[in-house]
């Protein structure tokens, strides 16, 4: 059977290539795969397009794939006023951005995941976000029509995986990361602890294992804030 | 701009904490409204909800309690209230977009005399500025209370008859908290609900860019 | 503080008026709201609109509801063949139907819960569903336009709740109920079990309070298929 | 028609077993799909969905083990196979409309040669009918095989140049396993890949009512 277990961070990454679109996860230093981002970083893969609601907090998070230059698109909610190296990036016209209302790019994401090609919201209505959508009016409300967000690849965080892929994930870092999950091609999951197939209520699976193609266990760097 | 005493940051917080509904689920946003959980009146029960997957925050985590896996939206450290749940962010924005939440706080750089908020990003700053989740939250609260100061450090008025800051959301606010006064925004106008001890709607009316009711 | 617990079936379907849109959780005979149906059912408030994705087993479910003539309209994905309270009104046109595929069915309440005007999708292009619908093409690929679904009440079966409202489900008995949970403007949950606040694990909650307006406990009628 | 043995519906079922890669994640629809469970090839291992909110479905209960909070799209109860998860039904549908289903076996009344499918309504039938999840099934699996009979009890086609029955999706069709044959739908047309032991081509032709490359 296909095996989901991969040895190392280094490993679970390796075929990324140059201009891969990642989605990351992760929200207020709670549940950023910051050791995949690490071993992506490692690789020196670059051209990048990232999603994430925001662009590291100096060092930390995405802050060293700016650092080195490895990232050149930007779709996120708050880059952030500590994500030094994008905003430098950002100033030299190295990084391009499309800025998107947070629950907007959760949405979006999830309309990758869903099959849905597009959807009508108020929100961003009569605001820069609106600009060169198409708009209309629905039951007397204005809105505008967003598009799925793909991506080739979620790099996401998680608790725990049993070896399967399903997924638990602790107290509020679960955030992006199951939204993440559904909505790329290949996604790739580091955990605190694997876990034997059947340890995991299956009433309590937040992420279902077919949302999961790459495990690694990865006890290592964390960042907090 | 009359040198009389105006309400401190904390006392707008208290004041627009009473205008919280018993038993009503509640998104703070940053700043001023963050301020409010800790100016709850007694026997007030609210549930707090946050952008990033809580509902049923308690209050902020004190020092050597942090857990940097449960923080909230502003990325400090909370701690939960009994009965508090985890879902995912798309979830958590369902909540604010879906008009589930029964009034959200947000702060503000200005308010039109329709509603109109202007409240994430300042024309000419440096950096990429950024939205968060004050965009969805705006367009789908039930109720939108915006708490800031009645006017810039420079004296200029922040409620205007048309927003010239980048705007987060149309007609969206339907009451604002500030250092001088409670204005409710109807269909007719700005309805001057209460005024900040020892000033009068004169006063205020001089320090607002639109006509107050 | 507002009081969600009501002390029986009968109070908590009281105010339900002639002419309510309500969703009824439940599939193939798991997580239906057995005890709420018979409340209302005593109720004899008519003309509703059900949305649910069946229409009943002989007696079971909805079933009571259509034999004593209730309903008058239904949204459904799978009115079933032992719906034969349900067919015999449907052939005598005293029900008037509008079928839905199931997974647009979740959709479309999804939307309604998500503050979603409408959204694009490739499900039902060229079928019967398409029919009324917009059309239009985006990356290639024929689409229709679907609406939300509105209901003024939901009715869930739940296995648990807290005494504020936070729900889990028991198996699959989960299906539904979520999602409606969410859609309508008021939900009423029939439990097996009321627990204390705080014996939730706040990981383990599907059904977060703030969707549910009214509880009741209900060990009662149960169908099995 | 040759009066020759056409595979049963188990055997059709086993066939088309055969087409599900190792570590595949498949929705089995009403029919003869739902037999397939039953005959998987020793040492594969496959993950079965069902629309109505489970992964990782087991055998059907036996008498006495039935719990009715566990069935599956048929409304029949089953057991849970090792690291099963359970979800609500709009997840279980962003399965199936997303893309994330590997194979999805359906059974059908109609397979064009451009693989449109009828599956869901007999024209003229009494009473509602109803469509159930086949429909996102069919528009969002990365593969989807049909099984059914090659014919009708009446002798005619199933396999059609353009569906007469109500469609259920256009195009979606990528394997159509039958009593007689495996056919693929191709880009140029309907690609026999297999015959029914005993069965030509040429027989198949006769009964098929699209030509097979």
């Amino acid at each position: 059977m296909r095996q989901k277990l991969f040895p190392s961070v280094d490993a679970a990454v390796a075929d990324v290539p140059d201009g891969a679109r990642i989605m990351f996860g992760g929200f207020g230093g709670a549940g950023f795969p910051n050791n995949l981002i690490h071993a992506l970083a490692r690789t020196g893969t670059r051209n990048i397009t990232a999603i994430s609601n925001n662009c590291g907090t100096r060092d930390g998070e995405l802050g060293l794939m700016f650092k080195n230059g490895l990232i050149s698109h930007v779709i996120a909610s708050f880059p952030g006023p500590h994500a030094n190296y994008f905003q430098e990036r950002f100033a030299a016209k190295e990084v391009t951005l499309e800025l998107v209302p947070q629950g907007i790019l959760c949405e979006r994401m999830r309309a990758a995941a869903a099959g849905i090609l597009g959807f009508y919201t108020t929100v961003g209505v009569g605001t820069e976000v609106a600009a060169g959508k198409e708009e209309r009016v629905i039951d007397n409300q204005h809105c505008i029509l967003e598009s799925p967000i793909r991506a080739d690849y979620a790099f996401i965080k998680a608790q725990r995986a049993d070896e399967l892929g399903n997924l638990t994930y602790r107290l509020a870092a679960r955030n992006f990361n199951p939204i993440m999950a559904m909505a790329a091609r290949t996604t790739i999951v580091e955990v605190e602890e694997i876990v034997p197939v059947g340890s995991i209520d299956p009433e309590h699976v937040v992420t279902p294992a077919i949302f999961v193609h790459r495990i690694v266990q990865a006890k290592g760097i964390r960042y907090a804030g | 701009m009359p040198d009389k005493p105006r309400l401190s940051r904390e006392e707008i917080a208290a004041r627009a904490a009473k205008e919280l509904p018993d038993g009503s689920y509640v998104n703070l946003g940053w700043g001023i409204p963050n301020l409010i959980a800790d100016y709850l009146p007694a026997g007030l029960t609210v549930f707090f909800h946050s952008e990033n997957g809580i509902l049923g925050m308690g209050r902020r985590a004190r020092a050597g309690e942090e857990d940097y896996d449960l923080v909230d939206a502003m990325k400090v450290p909370v701690t939960l209230a009994p009965g508090a749940s985890f879902f995912h962010q798309a979830d958590a924005h369902l909540m604010s977009r879906g008009g589930h939440l029964d009034v959200a706080v947000l702060g503000g750089f200005q308010v039109s005399e329709k509603g109109d908020l202007a409240n994430w990003k300042v024309p000419g700053a440096r950096g990429s500025g950024g939205i968060g989740g004050a965009m969805d939250i705006a367009a789908g609260a039930k109720v939108l209370i915006v708490c800031m100061e009645h006017t810039t450090k420079d004296g200029a008025p922040k409620i205007v008859k048309t927003c010239t800051y980048p705007l987060t959301a149309l007609a969206c606010v339907d009451t604002i908290v500030t250092d001088l006064a409670v204005i409710d925004v109807r269909a007719e106008g700005l309805l001057l609900r209460e005024t900040a001890p020892g000033w009068t709607k004169k006063e205020i009316q001089e320090l607002t860019g639109a006509p107050l009711l």
